[in-house]
């Protein structure tokens, strides 16, 4: 299936505001994450969580096609 | 209570106004501001940028957690998000309770949680122009973008 | 810093830009303010008495220990006097700071060595007419006054 | 020596704003406070702490005519 990825600050700056990866039926967060770090071969990015539907998802959990997902880089607010 | 991510100025006396009742003792308030040095740099502003729907919900949570941990009367918490200028602040916490410690307790929670949790990153600018996005899980290192 | 026993209404707004520095991460302001009930009998206001010149010299000491210990930017405090309603504020503590643990720290001691030390007294008017001194060292047990 | 006390919040209710104590030259602070509470004998007032000069002083400390001395009942500012 082919996944639509929000990315946001460092991650956007090097591959784009979202990206598109094609995973298997039943891939899993972890899945996704090495799809989308396959773009970014070769750059320098802090390791970042994952996000599924707005909240962070376990590296083991399966995605679907209606998910909304994002890569969230270290996080630096307040 | 209430939380919310804005794009404009925030008013620390108006959330301060928001969580006044004669129910509680205690009224804190935290401001988080830009500072001008950073990890030894000199700044000049920063831009914040926030995973909007996410960062909403991910703050609302915090905002529960924390008035039902403490028992809070109220809380309030503003996150701005754009481009900053020095001394602008950048977070507003505003709290009230029956008695001062909790009141303290609660506001630690709120920032220190906000800090870990919620989807909001920046952007410094420093004084030789260059920009850089904060990793604060590398203190002191260069963050992030190639 | 700075720090007074005052006589009018205190406003924290103005506490909160008088410690603004773009030296500082973070700015917390605490605000006592006067309860409806306390140790379960209904308040309806508060006199605040003081020993001036002993509070004042006290206050600005415990103001100058807690900026030399956090290390503190600035560090404002005014404590009123007088008769207070519901809802009023009784003291204002604004701190700004660096680093927001530091600043949280800060509030913390100046409150707690405020109330241990600094010779103010509070006389609370109750729903039923009576009036009494509060006597923290007796908690929950009619105070004082013959 | 004839001293003057300062008298605060219970302590003042109960005896007045200050009051007139005599104590014997090298008198200790907790000369000065003994004869305070003696003109309060019979009555329920909550135990003090001593200030000489503004500041909070130990029982042993000796007092002199031009100190100024008060009772401080248990404080509750803030």
């Amino acid at each position: 299936m082919n996944l639509t990825v929000l990315l946001f600050a460092s991650w956007a700056d090097a591959l784009g505001s979202s990206v598109q990866v094609e995973v298997p039926v039943g891939a899993r967060v972890a899945d996704v994450l090495a799809s989308v770090s396959a773009l970014a071969v070769g750059r320098v990015l802090p390791k970042p969580m994952v996000a599924v539907n707005h909240r962070y998802a376990r590296a083991d959990a399966t995605v679907s096609l209606s998910d909304e997902i994002a890569i969230i880089p270290p996080v630096a607010g307040g | 209570m209430r939380s919310a991510i804005v794009d404009r100025p925030l008013d620390p006396t108006v959330l301060l106004a928001e969580v006044a009742s004669t129910a509680s003792g205690a009224s804190t308030l935290f401001v988080g501001t830009v500072r001008r040095v950073n990890a030894g740099r000199e700044v000049t502003g920063i831009d914040y940028t926030a995973y909007g729907a996410m960062a909403e919900r991910e703050l609302a949570a915090i905002v529960a957690e924390a008035a039902a941990r403490f028992g809070c009367e109220q809380v309030v918490v503003e996150h701005r998000i754009g481009t900053l200028t020095l001394g602008e602040a950048s977070i507003v916490i505003a709290v009230s309770h029956a008695r001062r410690a909790a009141a303290m307790d609660a506001q630690r929670y709120l920032i220190e949680e906000i800090k870990r949790r919620v989807p909001v990153w920046k952007r410094e600018h420093y004084a030789d122009g260059t920009r850089e996005w904060v990793d604060p899980t590398r203190p002191h290192a260069t963050a992030g973008a190639p």
